[in-house]
Order: structure tokens, then C-alpha cells, then sequence
């Protein structure tokens, strides 16, 4: 049994004048314990709706169309708001958001933070008990911890903030872990400390699986396992890190492969925006290729055709004329 | 010198300056009433002076101008120039004098409410417009901010039914609000009664009696201000609600599965922060802001003294009034940037970088 | 620094002591009331009554500006301090309350002192009590009452037998060669409220005999008073006065009765629509205030002196003084002008809510006690009516002339010379409404007459020293406010009078003829007018005192020094009968239509019942 | 421009715009549509009938008339002391929060010293001091002279937000002048918030005239929607049940300052996209 299966997911937004907006269509995947996957794709491609639909979040107006998530073969779909929050989030799948410098309540210490989230998964448990564990668990982060814990996230650097965010994020021993940009903000150096403490977690068993976002390519292949590329709510290419990064098949895998690598690691400025062209509206239905109108290489028949996955050298790409 | 003691130097620093606001208010305070092109003793005199003879009518203004040291007297007698008529005291001296007196506690006798000591007129009168104003502000502040959060935080109908309604609230005059509650709930139902601060056959004292009356007399007056108050504070808090919500530590904190409630602790105490500042602001004015419900109510209060004072260029009244709203101001501001260096970890750090606020 | 900062932390504590202590805002006394129902006054037993205490009450002194000590003793209140005589408004009587009046001619008027009449300390009332207030003026020349000194040249007393009783006999000497007036002295003894000497000598004696520092001194403390009420208890939101149930008065004034109300509770309002509201309620028994459609309120039982229009009676003329030494209001045609294009009847319903009966030309009265001295042939002969078509007239005869603007609205006007000529402006204080309306209304008649005016709303504390300087065009005014003996007479005197004729400018002021009509020295001067108004107070033959009346008043109708607006109620008097009855009205006239503390009206109190 | 089309989206703002639109309207084009005159038409205080929609006052005045003139005066006395308010406020408000230090600290001193003077002690003063008495124009100005307070605060605020951004410092480092970061780079970016705030600044003065006028500190050369109240509390209309004194100005006055309210709420969310939606 996988931990985490993803089965043709589909999600959309309702908006207000009844509008569906469907942002995420069709994504599947499975993951193994000890695996990370890296989900790459321009901003506004889906990522953060996936991310909730990972976590089994719907929140109005987010609804799921079709599909299935499971981890640990538990099912997250048609479960209550308050099932979810209490059993799923931090307990199952967990996230590290981005922007970790603003993530933390600035005007609560850290410790108070984790408490919070003790308190809202775990029954009963006392206070004394909460901080041991607390301060157990921050020790492995190599930090001064009494500092940290009794600090307000305005007093910590930027490194501290992160690896706050991401003991807590991981203080329940989650199955998964969500990790949307989580160094994008962050040096060089403090980057490969964090890099280095998430595989450090992954590697005693604190989580199972990690799903790592990011629009920085190059950073994903020291990272990952596998990688997926996003565009318009699709998948549009699912392989191994070293098939994507070095042998990408899909156009846009292409096009974006182009952008980026010429880029230096961890500079975020050159954003993968160099693709002529902006994304399809989401709310009208979309018949062929989503990428057509963008694609160099697209044909007449792309903008009809529906494109389906279908394995192109050992990895999923969703164009038909890929090989 | 004070480096080490960053927020003692903080609040040394806020003092200093609140200080200097202090000085230059009452000084301001005093010179600004005395700018005005007429003088508090013929408008007495104007009233007092019918069928005086002209003789007569002199000796009575000048015992005036002396006994408001408005001229400038020696051994008792009033310093007079050749003609004869008495030398009028500079600003300057009134100034020395006034500062001489307020040092010494004494903020001079009303020339209109003569012979009552100014300092009388405000105890008697404060602590009812304290009353009346500092429940109803600050039950009007916790409740318009408790439900200006719900409402960021629920959206949904609640916030569809209620935003419009509390836009409309705040939108309302709050005078004619209160007059049209002394109608409907005065003069047509008789709920309540019209005016006054307690029922006229009781006499002022520590009785059940007199507080239950009191608090009978309250309950329109204290309305009147109360609902339009907390409909605004309510938008406030709601707009500073909605923009805190979209903030990554609310995401974060929804992520993690955290309580409702719990998030909604995060979003008030942090929305709330600027809120303090009006919070701080409506407390300072509160001893000038009744001014309109003493009047509708015919409720007691500091309001109609400072109103009569100033349309009579009661000179030492003006100045004890502003003195007391200078004070309370400035407290009231004094103690919310205290509050907030300490209830807000952002500025404390910053003082601890050293930035200042 | 130190000490600034005591200063800043007494305030606070002041703050916050007040907080705690609400109790000690009861002004005065924070004395335990002493009836039954332990801290409240019963209602059967109460009467409240309103509108002669507006603000805080400051002081009780006796020997204060009237305009300072709070009711029950400023004014010509006599709860608490008691005058020689008081004045039926009503018939024109005298009557007795300290004194009796014996005689009145041009040498001196002679009153017996009550033999019975004592203070509230035991002590009688004697001839060195009155001696003491009407020669206080003698002593300190900035004593209130020191308007009595120019009158009297002193007080004989004699003992005399009346009626087999021993009496102390009050000649109040005319001053001949000052003032020469016993009109104003009836005045005097019936406003003058008789003082405690043995209590104030003795203040006086231990303030150095410095009058001003006994004047600060508030009297508040159980006050020796001769009258039927004292003062019980204040605050800043009323005055309670209690009955004296050793009042001397009940057995040698009212045949050994006591007042029916226990207490007079005088509840301060701040707005004037509360009295209103306080009289349907039942919270207020009587009032003289100034409510509208007072017919509205009839059937909430709130009545007045009269049950039709003009409910009330009238007694005093609110009017626009003119400043006479201002082009071209120096014109005696100009003036005349105007006040045939005041629309009176619009001011009548508008304004004042029909309280004025229909006004005549002049400044006498055609009803009333004055009404004697009112001729109809005069009126008509002399006097301006409201016709606008007259007033052009008038103006453009004396070559005034309009100019309009295209929209047909007034733009200027100019003189004989052709010369242009300022705006005029009426000034009255902002926020006296009866007085705006007033004055809205003459200004749009003028206007419409073509005479360029405008209102001049000002605060009262620029209008009232804007009045004894002269420092207006036209001002809203009402002289001779109150109904004494001396009425019309004082009326005259205090807006044609040239007795203290000074210009304006400089510290220059006057206290009559503010509109400085009459100035002494010109070849316009007007003799005759400065004659009369001396000869009048000294007239006793019925004849010859209405025909001086008649050449004044013709006087005051060819020059117009002034413009009468309506004729109000000197107070206005409105009661409700449901919780004490036997209020007197116009079919029950046993007394004046005033607040029962004033004059001849303070026999109210022993003719109200209980209603339930 | 594409704010725009996202608040004409909004129904709030629609509301808003259309019922501030008709108080406009209603303000300019009322003289021609209804003939205004303040001659007595009728008794006094003579209900609403045909020849006096809204009946009379208490000088026998038409009330249509009377509001419209009201409508205008407090319009006039709004905008005047939003754009005073609004002006003195943002210029403060900016310098002191982009300055900061010593500066920032004199300037609150100064919004401190206007609070603490109450603002008809001002009113007054000045009022007793000028031949002509209080002016509507007077007032507008006072308003606007006593309240900018609150603007230089919400200001100074953002201000200082934007202080830090790293355009700013990168303009202080290319070595403009303080005057020129201002005008170049800080006011573009609170453009939008001070609209808001002149929106709101505009409704309070209505609603401080309002006030001013219910204290009988109103002004004395014209009618406006205060001094309609305040005649109508003065003589007693509320006890006799005279409503068409109270009701039709209180009525102005609130959808006035509601329909700004509304402006205001949505332009926030507009130009604050995190209350769009």
C-alpha cells in the first residue's frame, strides 16, 4: 500500500454567480515512504489549490469535482471540516507554508504556537508534558531552543523562523508534508541547512513522504525524487528528477527547462516567466492541448484534441506528439 | 546612556515628548480664549449693569477686572495711569499668576459661575461624565471589535446581513438618534424617562436607592452613544479583520488544524493592536464628547460647562477644562503607546534594534 | 517639575475619586434628608416647578449680583429672603409681605414694618435690617443694591402705634435734587429683598468689612431667612427648598396657614424642549418657559393664564433698538420706514406661536394696567402700521432708493446724495430662537421694502457688550423686562431717556438709550422728552399723567428710536394640574400669572391642593 | 482602470455611487427642478400637502426648498473639510512617517496639541473675533483645521510601511530629495488609501457640521441640513410630532455619509485585493 495516492483528482472553485472555475483537473500520483516529489509549475497553475485539495482542506468556495486522496489508504474526500482538522492536518498531511517569515502569529511566542497545535489534535495533554516534547523535538534542529521557544517570531532570523515552521509543521509526526517554497525567502546557506533538516527528518522517520513546490527547477533536482510539472491544473509531465531536468519531453517542460537553467540556483528573481504568452482561462471548458496557444511546436489539431497522459521514455507526459 | 534599557528608554522618550505636547497645550490654553476680540467682564457686565448709574456701573466693572486680576493691582489698590483709568494686566503676568496657582492646586474661581472655584465645578461635574462615557465607550469598543471580528472571520450571511447594518448604524447622527429614542421610549411608550442623570426626588448618595435610579436614567442616554459607537468600531475591526485573515500566519494556522476559536483569538489580538490607538483617542476626548448627550438629556456633566465657559470667555474655566482634556489625552495616548511597545512584540523588538518606534 | 506633576497627579485623583465618589457631586450639603421616605421627597407633597434656574446654582448669597445667586435668591425671588412689598401685576395693587405700604407722595414713601416678623434664628425683623440693604450702597459702592442709594437720601423710622400694637415706621426719603423719582423707589421696595444685618454685619466684621470676600461666600448652610421656604438641599441638577413651618407669615399674613407643599423642588434643565416633556409627564407642576403650540399640550393637562390665544398676559416688549447716531439711520423718516415693513402678524404666529395679541404703534400697552394710558386716536394718527407699499413710499419720499439686481433680488440702496450705502445688520444672540424668528421676519419685510439688511446672529458674548456700547446697527432687545409699579415709565426711560447721553466709541457705554436717540446739545435735541420722562415719576394726578404719557409715546411714534416687536409675557406661566390643583388662571384670578415666588404670586402656595 | 471595473463589479459600490450620484443631483439640479424660495408658503409647520411636498417649518418656510438649500450648504461644508482634512493630513502624515526620528515625533506632537484643543473652542474664538459671524465656509473650515488629525495618523501609518519597501530606499540612495521620494514614489503608492481617506473625511464633516449646528454653533448666514435640525430640536418639533422636521434631513444626512461609507468600504477592498473577495 502506498502512503499517499492521488486518484484523478479534479477540483473548482464556485464563485458567486454560480462560475466554475476548474482549477485542478485530472492529477494523480502515488508516493512511496522515503520519497519526495517536486511540484514545479508558473504561479497560478494550480499549485496552492492542490495543496488544499492534498490536505482534504475544502473550504467554500473550493469544491472537489471527482477524484480521490488517500493516505494510508484512509480516504480524505467527503470527511468534515472539523474530521479533517482534527485527524488530517498535522496529524496526516502536514504544510510548511511559504513565506515562513510571516507565517508564525507575531504576537505569540513560538512555544505558544506549538501548544496551540498540541492542544487542538491531542486531548488533554498538560502543559509541562507539551513543552518537554517540544523542546525535545527542537533540539534536533541544532538551534539554541530555549531561545527560540520563548521568542517572538520578530525576534528570530529568518533561518530560525523556518525551522521553527517546519518543527512544528512537523511536531505530529505526519505521514506527508507538504512543503510550498519553503526556502524561497532564505540565503544560500541558511537554504541548505533547512534542505539538509528536512532529509534529516525524513530520514529519522518524523514523516513519511514529502510533496515539495517550488517554480525553482534547479533546486528540485537535489531535492527530489520525482518531479511533476503543472500547467493550468494539469499535470502535464511526471518522471524522475534526472528525466526532467535532463531529457524533458513535453513542450512546456521544455520551454520552462530553458528559462530556468541558464539561471543560477536560488536566484528567485528570474521567475519562469519567459514563455510568450499567459495560461488559459480556467473557467471556460477547454476542449484540446491547454498549452497549444503558447506551445512553439503546436499543431492545428493540439487547440481540438484532448490530451490525455501516456507514457513518452519511462515517464508520463500529457501531449500527444511528445517522444 | 540608556542603551541597555531600551524599553525604559522608550518610555522615557514618549514621556519627554508628551511632556512638551502638555506644556505647549496649556500654554496655547491659555492664550488662545484671551485672543478673542471681547472680555469676559463686559459680557457681565452687559448683564448686570441695567439701570446703574453710569458711576456706579464703572466702580462694579473695575471691582471685576480686579477680582479676575484683569488689571494690575498694588497694596490692594488698582494701578491706575494718568487719566485715572486702571492699567490692564499683560498676558504675560496673567500667565505667571495662573501658572503660580495651578502649582499651589488651585485653577481659580468661574467668572461665570462666580464665586465657585473651577476645581468644584469639575469634580462635581466629571465624575458623571466619566459615567456616562467610559462604560458606554468601552462596552461599545469590546462589543462593535468582538462583532466586527465574527463577521471578518464568518463572512457569510452574518457578515451580508450585519456589515450593511452597522455601515447604516455608524452613518446615522448620533444626536438625532438620541432625541428620537427620548421620544419613542420617553414620550410615547414612557420606558424611560426623558432626562436628568437620576430621579429628581432622590438626593445624590451611596443608596441602592439612588443607584438603581441612576442606572434607570442611564439606559437612554447610554444607548444613544453606545450603538452608533460600537457600529463603528465594528467596520474597523472588520476591515483590519479581513486583512489580517488573508495574512500567511492565518493560512498557517488554519494548515495546521487549529481551533476556530483559537484562530479567531490570533485574528483579534492582532486586528486589534491599531484599534487601541481610536480606543485610546475616543477615552481622551471623553470629557469634552458628551457635550450633545448632556444637552438631549439634560444629563450632568463636564459637556454644557465647557460650552458656557467659552461662550462667556470664562477665562480660568476654559482653562481648567482644556487642562483636564489635555491631561487625559495625553494620558490616554501616553499609556497606549506604552500598552501597545508591549503588547506588540514588533515594536518592542524594533526598540530593541534601536530603530525607535 | 516636581510640582507640576503633583498637579497632573492631583488631577487624576480627582478623576478618579470622582469616579468613586458620585455622591459627592451634591454641590452643597451631602446632608441626610430627614422626611419618612428616607431619600426621597413624596410627590404629594412636592411641587416642582422650573425655568428660573438654568445653570449650575453657584451661590446662595443674598448679597450677590442677582444674575449670580441661584434661585430661590437671586432675582426677585422671595421663597427664602423676603422683600417690604409686593407687586399684583394684575390690579396695579401694592400688597403687604415684611411691610405694609402706608402713604406715597413726592417726599417719601412710608411703610409699617410687620411687628411679627421674624428670622429663621428667632430675631425680628427690625428697621436695621432694611436700613442695612438700602444703605448697603453707601458703604460699598459695588454692592448690588447700590442702585438704591440715588434714589433715597435716607430711612427715618418712628414708632408707632397701630391698632394698639407698637411698629416700626420706614420713611423712605425722596432724593429731590438726584434722581427725584418715588416711581422707582416703590420699585426698589418691592425688589429689594430684606437681609439678616445681625449675619452679615458680623460676615463683614470678620472679613475686614471687605465686601467682596462676603460675597464669595456661598450662604448655603442653613441661611437665617425670613421667608416661608428654606434652602434644603442642591446639586447641579436641582434646588430644593423646604417649608419653614415657623414661618412668621402664616399667622399674621395667612390666617395661621401654612404653604401646601412640603417641598419646591426647582429641577435644572438644559434644553428648553425638556420642560415641555417634564410638564406632560407630571415631572413639573409649573414652569415659565417659552413652549411652542402650547395648545398642543393641552391635552396632556399642561394649561396656561388664558385657554385661547394669547394664552398668555402680556407684559413686556421684545423690540429692535436703533443705533440713531448711524446715516441713515439717523433719519427719523428712515426708521419710520422700517417699521412699516415689519410684517407684525407673521411675527405674532411664527415666532412667538400666537403668545402677542395684535401690537398698536407706540410703547404703551392697550390692555392691562397700562392700558389707561393708551389712546387709539394717537396710534392712528402718529404711529407706522405693517404696509409695505407705505414703506417704499416713505423711503423713496425721502429719497432713499433701491437697487436690484437682474434676478429681481435687492443689491444696494442709495441716499438722497446718491451715495451707496452699507448693509445693515440686526444683531441678536445666535441660538435665541424666538429672537432669530423675530428677526428673520423684520428682515425680510425690510428687504422686501428694498432697505438692504441683513441678520447679524451673533454669540451672546459679543451681544452683550455689543449693547451698552452702541456697537450695532439695529439690536434685538427687551428693556423693562419685569413688571413693576414704574411700568410704562421705565419703559421710556431706558429707550429715550438722554440722562447719560455718552457717543459711541471709546469705553464709552449706556445703559439706557442704548440706541443713543436724543443727544443733548444738537439742534435736533428734543427737550421735551428728557422733561417728561422726569415729570412722569413725580405725576400723581390720573389727567395729567396720561396726557404726559400720550406726548411721550407720540414722541416715540414721530421719531420711532426703537421697533417694537410684540408684546410677550413678562414671564411666561404655564402649570398642570395633575398633581396639585388650584392653580390660578383667567377665570380664577386670586393671583399674577407667575411662578409662585415672584411678587404678589407667592400666594399660590397657600391656595394649592393636592390633587389625588 | 481595471479597479474600476472590479468596483463597478462590486454591489456595494454601486449603491454607494448611485445614491451619492443622486444626493449630487438632487443638490445641483434640485433649484431648477423645484422652484426655492424661502418665503412663508403656509402656516407654521403645515404637514407635507401638494403645494409643500415635505410641509413647513416653523416659519411657514417649504421644506423642499429648506433641503435642498441644506443639502448644498452640507455638501459644500463636507467636501471643503475632506479636502482640507484630507490635504493637511496626508502632507503631515507622509513627511512624519517617511522622516521619522525627531520629526515624525514633532509632528504627532502637533496632532496632539489638536486633539486636545476641542475644536469649537476654536470655532468660537475665531467666530467671535470676525465681523460676520460664523460663515458656513467658517466652519467647513474649522472642521477641516480640527480633523485632519485622524488622517495624518492613518497615513503616517502606511507611510511608514512603505518606508522600508525597497524601491524607496533605492530612490534614497540614487540621492532624491526627500520632497521627491515623496512625490515620486510614495504618493502614487497611497493614492488609493488617501482617497479613502477623503472619503471618510468628506462624511465626517457632514456629519461634524451636523453636530456643530446641533449645539447652536451652526452657521448664521445660511440654511444647512445641521440648522434645519437644530431649529427643528429648538422649537419643539419632536414633542409635537412635527416628524417632517426631523425626518427628511436626518434621512439626507445618513444616506449621504452611508453612500460614502459604502464608496469607502469597497474601495478598500478594491485597492486591498486580500478584502476582495
Amino acid at each position: 500500500m502506498s502512503v499517499f495516492e492521488v486518484q484523478n483528482l479534479s477540483l473548482h472553485y464556485l464563485t458567486r454567480f454560480g462560475q466554475k472555475i476548474h482549477a485542478v483537473t485530472d492529477v494523480s500520483f502515488t508516493m512511496e515512504k522515503g520519497e519526495i516529489l517536486g511540484i514545479a509549475g508558473e504561479s497560478g497553475c494550480g499549485k496552492s489549490t492542490l495543496v488544499n485539495g492534498l490536505m482534504g482542506l475544502f473550504i467554500p468556495p473550493l469544491y472537489p469535482t471527482s477524484g480521490d486522496v488517500r493516505v494510508g489508504g484512509e480516504s480524505l474526500m467527503n470527511r468534515s471540516p472539523k474530521d479533517i482538522r482534527e485527524n488530517v492536518l498535522c496529524r496526516k498531511v502536514s504544510m510548511i507554508p511559504q513565506g515562513a517569515f510571516n507565517a508564525l502569529n507575531p504576537t505569540c511566542k513560538v512555544k505558544d504556537i506549538a501548544a496551540d497545535v498540541i492542544a487542538a489534535h491531542m486531548k488533554e495533554v498538560d502543559k509541562k508534558h507539551i513543552y518537554s516534547r517540544l523542546r525535545e523535538r527542537f533540539d534536533l534542529f541544532g538551534m539554541n531552543t530555549d531561545k527560540v521557544l520563548n521568542s517572538h517570531p520578530i525576534q528570530l532570523t529568518a533561518g530560525e523562523r523556518q525551522r521553527s515552521v517546519i518543527g512544528i509543521s512537523t511536531l505530529l509526526n505526519p505521514q506527508m508534508v507538504i512543503a510550498d517554497e519553503p526556502t524561497s525567502a532564505l540565503d544560500v546557506t541558511t537554504q541548505k541547512v533547512v534542505i539538509k533538516m528536512i532529509f534529516d527528518l525524513l530520514e529519522k522517520g518524523i514523516f513519511s513522504t514529502m510533496i515539495f513546490i517550488t517554480h525553482e527547477l534547479p533546486l528540485l533536482r537535489h531535492v527530489a525524487d520525482n518531479i511533476a510539472i503543472m500547467y493550468a491544473g494539469e499535470f502535464v509531465e511526471v518522471g524522475t528528477t534526472e528525466q526532467i531536468v535532463f531529457d524533458p519531453r513535453h513542450p512546456y517542460t521544455k520551454a520552462l527547462m530553458g528559462a530556468m537553467l541558464s539561471a543560477e540556483p536560488g536566484q528567485k528573481q528570474k521567475k519562469p516567466t519567459a514563455i510568450e504568452g499567459a495560461p488559459p482561462n480556467l473557467a471556460n471548458p477547454i476542449e484540446g492541448c491547454r498549452f497549444a496557444e503558447r506551445c512553439p511546436v503546436a499543431k492545428p489539431e493540439c487547440r481540438k484534441n484532448k490530451q490525455d497522459i501516456r507514457m513518452v521514455a519511462g515517464r508520463q507526459v500529457r501531449c500527444e506528439y511528445a517522444e | 546612556m540608556l542603551k541597555q534599557y531600551p524599553t525604559l528608554r522608550y518610555i522615557l522618550q514618549r514621556g519627554g515628548w508628551y511632556f512638551l505636547t502638555f506644556l505647549v497645550a496649556v500654554t496655547i490654553n491659555f492664550f488662545l480664549p484671551r485672543l478673542g476680540a471681547n472680555n469676559p467682564v463686559d459680557i457681565i457686565m452687559g448683564k448686570s449693569a441695567s439701570g446703574l448709574s453710569a458711576e456706579n456701573a464703572r466702580i462694579k466693572e473695575e471691582s471685576y477686572l480686579k477680582e479676575f486680576g484683569l488689571v494690575k493691582v498694588d497694596k490692594g489698590e488698582i494701578v491706575r495711569n494718568a487719566e485715572g483709568k486702571p492699567v490692564k494686566a499683560s498676558g504675560l503676568e496673567q500667565f505667571a499668576n495662573y501658572i503660580k496657582m495651578c502649582f499651589k492646586g488651585d485653577l481659580g474661581t468661574s467668572f461665570q459661575k462666580y464665586p465657585k472655584k473651577v476645581l468644584d465645578v469639575i469634580a462635581e461635574a466629571v465624575p458623571w461624565t466619566i459615567a456616562l462615557q467610559l462604560p458606554t465607550i468601552l462596552f461599545g469598543w469590546i462589543i462593535g471589535n468582538v462583532l466586527g471580528a465574527l463577521a471578518a472571520y464568518r463572512r457569510g450571511v452574518f457578515d451580508r446581513v450585519f456589515f450593511p447594518v452597522a455601515l447604516l448604524i455608524s452613518s446615522f447622527p448620533f444626536f438625532v438618534f438620541g432625541m428620537l429614542l427620548v421620544y419613542y421610549f420617553a414620550v410615547v411608550l414612557n420606558w424611560f424617562p426623558a432626562m436628568g442623570g437620576y430621579a429628581q426626588e432622590i438626593i445624590p448618595s451611596f443608596s441602592f436607592e439612588f443607584l438603581r435610579s441612576a442606572a434607570y436614567y442611564y439606559v437612554l442616554p447610554f444607548f444613544s452613544i453606545f450603538l452608533i459607537l460600537a457600529g463603528g468600531q465594528a467596520i474597523g475591526m472588520r476591515s483590519m479583520g479581513i486583512y489580517e485573515l488573508g495574512t500567511d500566519y492565518i493560512k498557517y494556522a488554519k494548515w495546521l488544524g487549529l481551533k476556530e476559536s483559537k484562530i479567531i483569538a490570533y485574528l483579534f489580538r492582532n486586528a486589534m493592536l491599531p484599534q487601541l490607538t481610536g480606543l485610546a483617542l475616543s477615552l481622551g476626548t471623553m470629557i469634552s464628547g458628551a457635550l450633545i448627550t448632556e444637552m438631549i438629556f439634560s444629563y450632568p456633566g463636564l459637556g454644557m460647562a465647557i460650552l458656557t465657559a467659552i461662550q462667556n470667555n470664562d477665562y480660568p474655566m476654559i482653562q481648567g477644562c482644556t487642562l483636564l482634556i489635555t491631561i487625559s489625552v495625553l494620558i490616554a495616548n501616553f499609556t497606549v503607546d506604552i500598552l501597545i511597545g508591549f503588547l506588540d512584540p514588533r515594536v518592542k523588538a524594533g526598540l530593541q534594534i534601536g530603530k525607535g518606534n | 517639575m516636581k510640582k507640576g506633576k503633583n498637579v497632573t497627579v492631583f488631577l487624576m485623583g480627582v478623576l478618579l475619586s470622582g469616579l468613586l465618589a458620585l455622591q459627592s457631586c451634591g454641590g452643597g450639603k451631602p446632608k441626610e434628608p430627614t422626611d419618612e421616605s428616607g431619600s426621597s421627597f413624596p410627590r404629594t407633597k412636592t411641587l416642582y416647578l422650573a425655568g428660573s434656574q438654568w445653570g449650575d446654582p453657584n451661590t446662595f448669597n443674598p448679597l450677590a449680583e442677582s444674575w449670580q445667586a441661584a434661585w430661590p435668591v437671586g432675582d426677585r425671588f422671595n421663597l427664602m429672603y423676603e422683600p417690604l412689598l409686593a407687586y399684583n401685576s394684575l390690579d396695579g395693587k401694592i400688597e403687604p409681605v415684611l411691610g405694609t405700604l402706608v402713604s406715597k407722595d413726592n417726599d417719601s414713601i412710608v411703610v409699617d414694618l410687620n411687628p411679627e416678623a421674624k428670622w429663621s434664628d428667632g430675631t425680628p425683623v427690625t428697621s436695621a435690617d432694611v436700613k442695612f440693604i438700602f444703605e448697603l450702597g453707601r458703604r460699598f459702592k459695588n454692592a448690588a443694591t447700590a442702585f438704591t442709594v440715588e434714589f433715597i437720601t435716607g430711612i427715618n423710622v418712628a414708632k408707632v402705634d397701630v391698632n394698639g400694637v407698637s411698629v416700626e415706621r420706614l420713611s423712605f426719603i425722596v432724593d429731590k435734587k438726584g434722581r427725584n423719582n418715588p416711581l422707582v423707589i416703590l420699585d426698589h421696595l418691592q425688589a429689594v429683598r430684606i437681609v439678616p444685618a445681625h449675619v452679615f454685619e458680623k460676615l463683614l466684621s470678620e472679613n475686614n468689612n471687605d465686601l467682596s470676600a462676603v460675597q464669595k461666600l456661598k450662604i448655603d448652610d442653613n441661611p437665617v431667612v425670613s421667608g416661608p421656604y428654606n434652602l434644603e438641599t442642591y446639586s447641579n441638577e436641582k434646588i430644593v427648598v423646604k417649608r419653614r413651618d415657623d414661618y412668621w407669615g402664616a399667622k399674621a399674613i395667612y390666617g395661621g396657614k401654612l404653604p401646601g407643599p412640603q417641598y419646591i423642588i426647582h429641577p435644572i434643565f438644559k434644553s428648553n424642549d425638556h420642560f415641555a416633556i417634564a410638564l406632560q409627564k407630571g415631572n413639573l407642576d409649573a414652569s415659565q418657559t417659552f413652549i411652542p403650540r402650547i395648545w398642543l399640550k393641552k391635552k396632556d393637562g399642561v394649561s396656561t393664564w388664558k385657554a385661547d390665544a394669547p394664552y398668555y398676559v402680556p407684559g413686556s416688549i421684545p423690540m429692535l433698538l436703533i443705533n440713531t447716531t448711524k446715516a441713515p439711520l439717523n433719519d427719523k423718516n428712515f426708521r419710520r420706514a422700517l417699521a412699516a415693513a415689519i410684517n407684525y402678524a407673521n411675527i405674532k404666529e411664527l415666532a412667538v406661536s400666537g403668545y402677542s395679541p395684535d401690537i398698536q404703534p407706540g410703547l404703551i400697552m392697550q390692555s392691562g394696567i397700562e392700558g389707561k394710558y393708551f389712546s387709539a386716536d394717537d396710534a392712528k394718527t402718529y404711529g407706522v402700521t405693517y404696509n409695505l407699499e407705505n414703506a417704499k413710499k416713505m423711503l423713496a419720499d425721502a429719497g432713499y432708493r433701491s437697487v436690484f439686481k437682474s434676478d429681481g433680488s435687492l443689491d444696494y440702496m442709495t441716499d438722497k446724495a446718491g451715495n451707496k450705502l452699507p448693509t445693515l445688520s440686526i444683531k441678536s444672540p445666535a441660538g435665541w430662537s424666538d429672537w432669530e424668528a423675530m428677526v428673520s421676519i423684520a428682515v425680510k419685510g425690510m428687504r422686501d421694502a428694498g432697505i438692504d439688511v441683513r441678520e447679524g446672529f451673533v454669540d451672546a458674548g459679543l451681544y452683550w457688550p455689543a449693547l451698552p456700547s452702541g456697537d450695532f446697527d439695529l439690536i434685538m432687545h427687551k428693556p423693562a423686562a419685569a413688571v413693576t409699579p414704574s411700568l410704562p415709565w421705565s419703559r421710556f426711560e431706558s429707550i429715550m431717556s438722554s440722562r447719560n447721553w455718552v457717543p459711541v466709541g471709546g469705553d464709552n457705554k449706556m445703559n439706557e438709550n442704548q440706541g443713543r436717540y436724543n443727544q443733548p446739545g444738537t439742534k435736533e435735541y428734543n427737550k421735551a422728552v428728557d422733561s417728561l420722562l422726569k415729570v412722569i415719576p413725580i405725576l400723581s394726578d390720573d389727567a395729567q399723567l396720561t396726557e404726559a404719557y400720550r406726548q411721550l409715546n407720540k414722541i416715540f411714534m414721530q421719531d420711532q428710536p426703537a421697533l417694537p416687536l410684540c408684546h410677550l409675557a413678562e414671564q411666561y406661566y404655564e402649570f398642570s394640574n395633575a398633581n396639585w390643583k388650584n392653580w390660578p388662571d383667567e377665570t380664577n384670578p386670586y393671583a399674577p400669572p407667575l411662578l409662585p415666588w415672584i411678587g404678589a404670586s407667592t400666594k399660590i402656595l397657600w391656595q394649592l391642593q393636592p390633587a389625588k | 482602470m481595471k479597479i474600476l471595473k472590479n468596483l463597478l463589479k462590486s454591489p456595494m459600490f454601486v449603491t454607494g455611487l448611485v445614491l451619492f450620484l443622486a444626493t449630487i443631483i438632487l443638490a445641483l439640479i434640485g433649484p431648477y427642478v423645484h422652484t426655492i424660495t424661502m418665503e412663508r408658503v403656509g402656516p407654521q409647520y403645515a404637514p407635507p400637502a401638494a403645494q409643500y411636498l415635505l410641509g413647513t417649518d416653523d416659519l411657514g418656510r417649504d421644506y423642499v426648498s429648506l433641503l435642498i438649500r441644506g443639502l448644498r450648504s452640507s455638501l459644500y461644508v463636507g467636501f471643503l473639510a475632506g479636502i482640507i482634512a484630507t490635504t493637511v493630513g496626508t502632507l503631515l502624515g507622509i513627511y512624519g512617517g517617511f522622516k521619522g526620528g525627531w520629526i515624525d515625533d514633532l509632528i504627532n506632537m502637533i496632532t496632539n496639541l489638536f486633539i486636545v484643543i476641542p475644536s469649537f473652542v476654536i470655532l468660537i474664538l475665531i467666530s467671535s473675533s470676525l465681523k460676520d459671524g460664523r460663515s458656513l465656509t467658517l466652519i467647513g473650515l474649522i472642521i477641516g483645521m480640527t480633523t485632519w488629525t485622524w488622517s495624518a495618523r492613518a497615513v503616517r501609518a502606511q507611510s511608514a510601511a512603505l518606508k522600508s519597501k525597497d524601491h524607496i530606499s533605492l530612490a534614497k540612495i540614487n540621492g532624491d530629495g526627500t520632497l521627491a521620494v515623496i512625490v515620486k514614489h510614495i504618493l502614487p503608492y497611497l493614492a488609493s488609501y488617501v482617497f479613502m481617506v477623503f472619503i471618510l473625511q468628506v462624511a465626517s464633516g457632514i456629519l461634524s457640521e451636523a453636530a456643530i449646528s446641533m449645539i447652536g454653533l451652526g452657521p448664521l448666514d445660511t440654511v444647512s441640513l445641521g440648522t434645519i435640525l437644530n431649529q427643528a430640536k429648538n422649537n419643539g418639533a419632536l414633542g409635537d410630532g412635527v416628524w417632517w422636521a426631523f425626518i427628511p434631513s436626518t434621512v439626507i444626512i445618513t444616506v449621504i455619509v452611508f453612500a460614502l461609507y459604502l464608496i469607502n468600504t469597497s474601495a478598500e477592498g478594491a485597492f486591498n485585493p486580500r478584502l476582495r473577495k
